[in-house]
């Protein structure tokens, strides 16, 4: 179906883009290149462009051509005086053969060029922490070999996402405020890092047994514009393996994960934003509900990292505890969210330069055309008083030439 | 002593001050001001030459290197390594030539006062003299080949400019003398484009371009170094030999290597034993020296050159500028004397230049014509040397080749200036005007014909005219001739045994061959110096002109006196060991002892008995034989040469006259034998298609272009027309490229896709090669 | 959610000297509205002001006397202000200061007097900044409009004139032509790498060495194309042949500064996308970069084209247009050098030092030309130099100073640049390259020496007027030109820091 | 957000002959304007591509460059336009070919 439309499109854009070249009337001309624009801002849509498409339909389309309609009527120069002699017509042959030798070129390089292998780029791995290990009174440091990444972590905090370079590091938590010099960690252990990988380090479990989840988060944009993305752990040094589930307002019971490990995390999973009710069970078993979480609120457009332990209450007893971490996700491709915000940190700087190329575009307008009224006033005035040698280069008649 | 090093600055400076002073303030000191600024900047660069000489006795002939202020760093970018400093060398070789630059320079500039008195540009001709001096001093005090390649392109500037500052002579006169200046400085390009090339080849081998490092002494070859070790500093120890880019000086680097031999140069694309590089570098230079001083294929320019004021012509084209070429070489002599291929080429080169351009001057009738072609000549004889390993031989005729042609050149400057006065007195002498005017200010609108004050046809008996200017130019004729006890002699004996020895001793066929060629050269030297002599001094005066032809005042004579004196007793500087008396007066071999503290192959050669009799019996035959063949009835009536008249030289003569006819050389080694050819197949082989196609289109249009090509008038060398050829190759090439630029912006745009397309097939040309299956 | 960056952590500080002269022209458009237009000179002087402080804050990072701002990156990466954009800021902001010096005069005479003039001049400026700091595709894009467009307008600057008018439409739609095919470029890099970003594709070209990937066809053809953009700017052969025609149409004061100032920016671009971003892109086991065939054969095929279609000019404007042809070609050399792996930094710095050069005196030889052109601005044939040296012995020895340096004589700046080049191209294993270079200036030795032949040695009129500004422009080019001739060092002590390569170089 | 299902080659491909077919323009046609228009099809050619590898990518920075070349190519579009008539006034003629005042 895609295809078909593409095929469809494509061939409308070339026939137009084709007719312009051999119209004989300007205007036809420019009215197949507006066709050729529209087919093109079709196709941007096509590709998850819509901010391009409505771009390419307002100032192209609209304003440009318009612009181009305008001056050819202006001008009156719907066609050129056709020649006595016809001074190139070597021109045609050789532009068509270049034009298919430069086509033959270019597409044995798209065509080779196998779009689809190349490798994709390179990112460093992003690291947060987050902490949801309940227990230590003023929260806990986290270092990662010896760089402490986070600082009195307060329960249900999370650190925000970190470059790091590639490559093998040595987690460690301490309580806050412990010297890594001189005390024990509460726990360690090492963990990779690769290139393009988005982690959390989820600090979890209880004080007794404290673990460091390595949960491989997806930030990716979402397809559906209400959805949102969530990474379940497990935590619960008491349970080997859980199920998850999402109860719906009918008391149905929808698996989101199953056979979930203790300190483990799940994979992504995609959900719709809203209320939700989630209920967690042992494996394999769904009668026995373990816990039941309700009203867990959900942003749409974020990642969430739902971690299930146990939370140390007031009185010193436990209780088991859904801790939520969420982050925007990686906004819509193409959205004008998305390029918004690309606008606003990598490209502010070209965003500048084109309004200067753009005051540039002003000031030639004004300098090439303003003249005219000027000139003929300088020159009455010239000839007023004393003829000066430029006069006569600015004669009127020989402008006329 | 060694303090006095410092003042080799100031030897570059002076002359700078003084160009300056003149530059800027010339028009309104006046004529005496400019003279006393020039004169006086040179004389103090002469005064501080001598400074440096004595210091140089008194330090025990050690080497000193001197920063320049301001200019410590001049090339320099340490994180690539490149370091080139603008450093002064004070050794025995760049002492000897700051004192032939300034010394003989000084004469010139005094004499120069007489001769140019009276021209409109006097101030100008100056400012070019000083910045001459300039950067000659630069080419001979440097310790690096880039400011040696500095000085080489700023004398190349100055000699161009000089050769046509009489642009505006009047009949085509002008045009003449621009034309011998543009193909001054364009020959020259050939020669720099070579020196350029060996100079970045240097660099890439050697890391640095410096001769030596400050504190560096010359290091002789390794078997020498061993006999007497503390000649090598000990601050360079043996472990640092093998280091590529260590703290040596290119010389004393490449020593080393040759020394332990098998060293190789990495050149990215090829890798070359250092021999083979030494070698190319070496050829490169000579390229660089044929172009400089004048030697075969590139001599054509000197003798058109002499269209420069005289002055001109004694400083620049015969004492100076022309033998940086050889100072290049002998400075080079480590590299030289290790390349035996070179060596030849260069040997071949100088010896057959020598005997070239000396049978030439025999058929010529301009009397500065004749002085340009003995000094390509002379040249040849210093090149030659340098083939045959005899550097101090080179340098020291070098030096007395400066004194004796300086001489001549000013003596001819004379002898004009006489001929130019008395024909003034005739065609003017109702003109109230006393002044003096210089030669080519005589406007000669009035006449119809021209009249030529160089030509010595136009001369005669001058002898009684000009006594000051015919002493001192026998004196002159006889050095040059190697005449003993004249300075020539010594000079030319000494290049002439080091030949021999070189074939002698060690079997050398180019020895040779330079020997032979040599010693023929020196017979036709005396030949034709003699002629010359005869034809403007002796007999009667032949033209009314050359009646009334005056001396020069004493501002030219003293020069004259001065330069005569050094042509005496010049030679007596190097007198060869075995030689009585004399030797034991003047010591023998001083000067290549002097040498040889700088120039580490230098070495001395004996005297021959034999050949020096030998050597003196033919110049002075050949001299009785000028006189003989042109006595004073065969000078009363000059139209034809007494060679020409006479049925069996008349020959020779005519190929001397024309320049060897190199044209009609080249007509029947190539062009006739293509032509019988050509005939051959068209009557063997008469198809109809051959005929009409091959022969008449092909060959005939090619035969037609060939001929029109070499037989074009005669008065020009085939150099000359292949120059011009390649300068209208290129011309038409232009001319033809040109019909891209239309005018039309749509071709325009067919230039930038068609652009585009080459460059995207050139980049995707391993794709394309993929997918046809090559 | 997305948080607006505060003005912090763009790191704005480093771009202090382009934006104050971003800003300053801002101002100058809206104060310049106030100026009648027989004052236009005051315009110029605030113009010059405005440059003049630009420079001072543009120079002293050059002497290390100052750092702005928190490290090279600014903008996210998009923006580099190390040592060689510093460079190239010194060499186009000198380059404007000595065109708004010639301007004022020139502008009377022509009776063009509007202050846009000085607006359009600094914002190209700002193009040709932006270039040398660029980095990121975009930028460099952008930075190509920004400094073509005010160019394109320049051109055309003298009204009703047709031959103004013919160069800009001329330089224009050519302009516009090449520069699409640096945007298809840019995509097609984009499309092989996924980001225009020249250190992350610097990266990615890293990651992708020695796998066998096809990306590399893509990589190649957007680098090529990219060379078709920037090397219409700098009018390399074969996207040359607008150059002569808009030299000899367009205004002088114009092109002196253009014909050097473009020619920065078109070079700084290059060696920002292929010594910098495309180095480690190199293809089956090479040891070169991929493009340096390419760049190659260009720069041997401007140099020999360039010089030799320069000896059968008859117009001095037209002979300076083929000469400034000539000399991108070595600065092409320079070019290739820097893709042998480990000579980046040397290359670049070449070419800083062989453009630094070239300022003085290019802009010096039209700076003559605007002398000697008198009122009518057709009238640039070579014999307006004949008898120079008599009439006007200073201006004639100033361009006797010019045309050496051009041909590469010792002792001036021209020489200096040459050496640097050649020795980098030897050092890069391009002998051929400096030969063809050699000899090719070899030939140029022709055409330049007929102008020092017709002002000394050919009687003529030599009329030329010099009003002090001019002279003053003239005296200073000059002036450079001998001091980097005779003083090499201070140029290549700037430029010592001079580092490109991401990878080290 | 899955694979696109039409190949991304396609769309270069597409716009390869687009940009193609523009350059012709350039070459063939003597309208000035016509000149113009087709060297805006050639930029557009070009965003085609640009888009179609951000869509590849799945990043935003193609897309954010075919804004910036339309912006850029507005101005552009002005200033030709401009020139363009004031050419017109001089000559009368939009004619590419009558500018040939200068040659060698």
């Amino acid at each position: 179906m895609e295809l078909t439309l593409f095929f469809i499109v494509a061939a409308v854009a070339v026939a137009a883009a084709a007719l312009m070249l051999i119209s004989e009337n300007a205007v036809h001309s420019a009215l197949f290149l507006i066709v050729n624009f529209a087919c093109i801002a079709f196709l941007f849509l096509m590709l998850h462009a819509p901010f391009l498409a409505l771009v390419q339909i307002t100032v192209y389309t609209g304003a440009i051509m318009v612009l181009f309609l305008f001056v050819i009527m202006l001008l009156g120069a719907e066609r050129v005086q056709p020649e006595q002699t016809p001074r190139f017509s070597w021109m045609t042959p050789v532009a068509v053969i270049l034009a298919l030798a430069f086509l033959a070129v270019a597409s044995t390089a798209i065509i080779q060029g196998d779009i689809e292998l190349t490798t994709p780029r390179v990112a460093d791995p992003q690291v947060r922490v987050a902490n949801a290990l309940s227990g230590a009174a003023d929260g806990i440091d986290v270092y990662l070999n010896d760089e402490r990444i986070a600082q009195d972590l307060d329960y249900r905090e999370s650190t925000t996402f970190d470059a790091w370079d590639a490559g093998q590091y040595t987690i460690a938590l301490y309580a806050a405020g412990a010297d890594p010099e001189a005390d024990e960690p509460l726990y360690q252990q090492p963990i990779e890092l690769t290139t393009d990988d988005v982690l959390t380090l989820a600090a979890a479990g209880t004080m007794q047994e404290p673990l460091v989840v390595v949960a491989a988060e997806d930030m990716g944009p979402i397809d559906d514009e209400d959805g949102l993305r969530f990474v379940a752990i497990n935590a619960l040094p008491d349970r080997a393996a859980i199920d998850v589930a999402r109860l719906t307002r009918g008391g149905e019971r929808r698996v989101l994960i199953e056979g979930l490990s203790y300190g483990e995390a799940s994979e992504a999973v995609d959900l719709q934003t809203g209320s939700h009710t989630i209920a967690v069970y042992p494996a394999g078993d769904s009668n026995t509900r373990l816990a039941e979480y309700e009203d867990v609120e959900l942003d749409d457009q974020t990642a969430a990292l739902w971690v299930f332990g146990y939370e140390r209450r007031p009185d010193n007893s436990w209780r088991s505890e859904i801790v939520t971490f969420s982050a925007a996700m990686y906004p819509a491709f193409g959205g004008p969210h998305h390029v918004g915000e690309l606008l606003f940190s990598r490209y502010l700087l070209p965003f500048e330069m084109v309004a200067l190329v753009l005051l540039v575009a002003m000031i030639g307008a004004i300098v090439l055309t303003h003249e005219a009224r000027e000139k003929r006033q300088r020159l009455v005035r010239r000839l007023a008083n004393v003829p000066s040698p430029t006069v006569e280069q600015q004669a009127p008649g020989e402008a006329g030439k | 002593m060694e303090n006095f090093f410092d003042l080799v600055p100031l030897i570059v400076l002076i002359p700078l001050i003084g160009m300056l002073v003149n530059l800027f303030a010339g028009r309104q000191i006046g004529e005496r001001g400019v003279a006393i600024v020039a004169v006086g900047a040179s004389s103090l660069a002469f005064l501080i030459a001598v400074i440096l000489w004595i210091a140089q006795v008194q330090t025990g002939y050690e080497p000193g290197v001197v920063d320049m202020p301001l200019l410590a760093d001049w090339i320099s970018v340490p994180s690539a390594g490149l370091r080139i400093p603008w450093e002064f060398r004070v050794d025995t070789l760049s002492v000897t030539m700051m004192l032939v630059v300034t010394g003989v320079g000084s004469l010139i500039h005094l004499y120069a006062v007489g001769y140019m008195h009276g021209d409109a540009r006097f101030p100008r001709f100056f400012v070019y003299l000083n910045l001459f001096l300039v950067f000659m001093l630069i080419l001979v005090t440097g310790n690096n080949f880039l400011m040696m390649f500095v000085g080489w392109e700023g004398v190349g500037l100055c000699s161009f400019l000089l050769i046509g500052f009489w642009f505006d002579k009047p009949g085509g006169e002008g045009w003449k003398n621009s034309d011998a200046a543009r193909k001054a400085f364009i020959v020259n390009r050939v020669g720099d484009f070579g020196l350029i090339l060996g100079m970045l080849m240097t660099f890439w081998t050697f890391g640095t371009l410096d001769y030596y490092k400050p504190g560096e002494a010359p290091l002789a070859a390794h078997h020498e170094a061993e006999a007497e070790a503390p000649v090598f500093a000990p601050q360079f120890p043996q472990e640092e030999h093998a280091e590529p880019e260590g703290p040596l000086g290119v010389f004393n680097q490449a020593q080393l290597w040759l020394d332990e031999g098998g060293h190789e140069v990495d050149f990215g694309l090829v890798t070359l034993s250092f021999e083979t590089t030494l070698t190319i570098i070496t050829l490169l230079f000579l390229l660089g020296a044929t172009g400089k001083s004048a030697q075969i294929p590139l001599f054509v320019w000197l003798p058109d050159a002499m269209a420069g004021p005289t002055p001109v012509s004694a400083l620049i084209h015969a004492a100076t500028m022309v033998t940086a070429g050889v100072y290049m070489m002998v400075r080079s002599n480590v590299f030289y004397e290790a390349s035996t291929t070179a060596s030849f080429v260069v040997t071949l080169i100088g010896a057959s230049t020598a005997i070239v351009a000396g049978f030439i001057a025999v058929g010529q009738w301009d009397i500065k014509r004749v002085l340009a072609y003995s000094t390509v000549s002379q040249l040849g004889f210093m090149v030659a040397a340098v083939g045959v390993g005899a550097y101090a031989a080179a340098m020291f005729h070098l030096v007395t080749h400066a004194f004796f042609k300086a001489l001549l050149f000013l003596g001819s400057g004379s002898v004009i200036h006489g001929m130019e006065h008395g024909h003034h007195h005739l065609t003017d002498h109702d003109v109230e005007d006393h002044k003096h005017v210089p030669p080519h200010e005589h406007a000669p609108q009035v006449e119809t014909e021209r009249f030529d004050p160089q030509d010595m046809r136009n001369m005669g008996g001058l002898r009684h005219k000009m006594p000051g200017t015919y002493w001192t130019y026998i004196f002159g004729t006889l050095a040059l001739a190697g005449i003993i006890p004249f300075a020539g002699f010594w000079s030319k004996d000494e290049i002439l045994v080091d030949a021999l020895r070189l074939g002698l001793d060690e079997n050398r066929l180019d020895g040779y061959i330079a020997f032979a060629l040599l010693l023929t050269a020196a017979a036709f030297t005396a030949f034709y110096m003699w002629r010359q002599v005869s034809m403007v001094f002796y007999g009667q005066p032949r033209t009314p002109a050359a009646e009334h032809a005056e001396e020069s005042g004493p501002v030219m004579l003293v020069p004259l006196i001065v330069l005569a004196g050094l042509s005496l007793i010049g030679g007596f500087m190097n007198i060869p060991s075995g030689f009585p008396l004399l030797g034991r007066i003047f010591g023998e071999h001083q000067f290549t002892s002097w040498l040889e503290h700088s120039v580490v192959n230098a070495h001395a050669a004996g005297f021959l008995w034999l050949l020096a009799t030998v050597a003196v019996l033919l110049a002075a035959g050949a001299i009785i034989a000028a006189r003989v063949i042109y006595n004073d009835r065969a000078l009363r009536q000059l139209t034809d040469d007494p060679l020409e008249a006479n049925e069996r030289t008349a020959g020779a003569f005519a190929l001397a006259n024309a320049k060897l006819y190199w044209d009609e050389f080249y007509f029947s080694t190539i062009v006739y034998p293509y032509q019988r050819a050509a005939r051959w197949l068209a009557d063997r082989l008469d198809w109809a298609f051959w005929h009409d196609f091959v022969h008449d289109r092909v060959i005939g249009s090619s035969f037609q272009w060939a001929t029109e090509m070499l037989s074009n008038p005669i008065d020009r060398g085939i150099i000359d027309r292949a120059f011009d050829g390649l300068a209208r190759l290129v011309h038409n090439l232009a001319a033809r490229v040109r019909t891209i630029q239309t005018g039309y912006v749509r071709t325009y745009a067919l230039g930038v896709a068609f652009g585009a397309l080459l460059i995207l097939v050139i980049a995707l040309l391993p794709v394309l090669r993929d997918l046809l299956g090559l | 959610m997305f948080e607006v960056p505060n003005l912090a952590d763009y790191n704005i500080m480093a771009t202090l000297p382009v934006m104050v002269l971003a800003l300053s022209t801002c101002i100058l458009l809206l104060v310049d509205l106030f100026i009648p237009t027989e004052r236009k000179h005051l315009t110029a002087l605030l113009a010059a002001i405005a440059l003049g402080v630009t420079l001072v804050l543009a120079v002293l990072p050059l002497f290390d006397l100052v750092e702005y701002g928190d490290g090279p990156l600014a903008f996210e990466g998009t923006f580099v202000a190390d040592e060689f954009s510093n460079m190239v800021n010194a060499a186009v902001l000198i380059t404007a200061l000595l065109g708004v010096m010639v301007a004022p005069n020139y502008l009377e005479r022509s009776a063009l007097q509007r202050g846009e003039y000085y607006s359009l001049l600094l914002l190209t400026t700002v193009g040709v900044m932006f270039m040398g700091a660029a980095g990121d595709l975009v930028v460099v894009f952008i930075s190509l409009e920004l400094l073509s467009i005010p160019l394109y307008i320049l051109s055309g600057f003298r009204r009703g004139s047709a031959a103004s008018e013919e160069s800009a439409m001329k330089y224009f739609l050519l302009g516009a032509f090449s520069s699409s095919f640096l945007v298809y470029g840019i995509a097609l890099i984009y499309g092989a790498t996924g980001t225009t970003n020249l250190q992350a594709i610097w990266q990615t070209i890293d990651a992708l060495a020695g796998q066998e990937t096809s990306a590399r066809y893509l990589l190649m053809a957007g680098g090529s194309m990219v060379l078709v953009g920037l090397g219409f700017k700098v009018a390399a052969v074969p996207f040359h042949m607008w150059t002569p025609d808009v030299y000899q149409g367009a205004p002088t004061s114009v092109v002196a500064y253009m014909s050097v100032a473009a020619k920065i920016g078109g070079f700084a671009g290059l060696l920002r996308v292929l010594v910098a971003g495309m180095p480690n892109f190199v293809l089956d086991g090479a040891e070169v970069a991929a493009w340096q065939d390419t760049v190659w054969i260009l720069a041997a095929l401007t140099m020999i084209l360039g010089n030799i279609i320069a000896i059968v000019q008859s117009d001095l404007k037209r002979l300076l247009a083929y000469s400034s042809i000539a000399h991108a070609g070595y600065i092409l050399i320079a070019l290739a050098a820097g893709g042998r792996a480990g000579y980046g930094d040397d290359a670049a710095r070449a070419a800083l030092i062989y453009l630094m050069a070239y300022v003085f005196t290019n802009f010096g030889a039209f700076a003559v030309v605007i002398a000697v052109e008198g009122n009518d601005p057709t009238h640039t044939g070579l014999g307006r130099v004949r008898g120079l040296g008599k009439t006007h012995p200073m201006l004639a020895l100033a361009m006797t100073v010019f045309m050496l340096s051009l041909v590469g004589i010792p002792l001036t700046a021209g020489f200096i640049g040459k050496w640097f080049v050649f020795q980098v191209a030897v050092a890069a294993g391009l002998t051929p390259l400096a030969i063809i270079g050699v000899i090719t200036s070899l030939i140029s030795a022709f055409y330049y020496l007929r102008v020092v032949w017709l002002m000394y040695f050919e009687e003529g009129e030599g009329e030329a007027s010099m009003p002090r500004t001019l002279a003053w422009a003239i005296g200073i080019s000059a002036l450079g030109t001998l001091l980097f001739g005779v003083l090499p060092y201070l140029l290549s002590d700037m430029a010592r820091e001079v580092s490109l390569a991401f990878g080290g170089g | 957000m899955g694979t696109p299902e039409v190949a991304i080659e396609l769309y270069v491909l597409l716009s390869a002959i687009l940009f193609v077919l523009g350059a012709m323009g350039v070459l063939l046609r003597r309208n000035a304007i016509l000149i113009f228009m087709s060297i805006e099809l050639m930029l557009n050619a070009a965003n085609l591509a640009l888009a179609a590898f951000a869509r590849q990518w799945g990043n935003g920075d193609g897309q954010l460059v075919v804004f910036f070349v339309m912006t850029v190519a507005a101005a552009e579009v002005a200033v030709g336009l401009a020139l363009i008539v004031t050419i017109f006034r001089t000559r009368q003629s939009i004619d590419i070919d009558t500018l040939h005042m200068f040659k060698d």
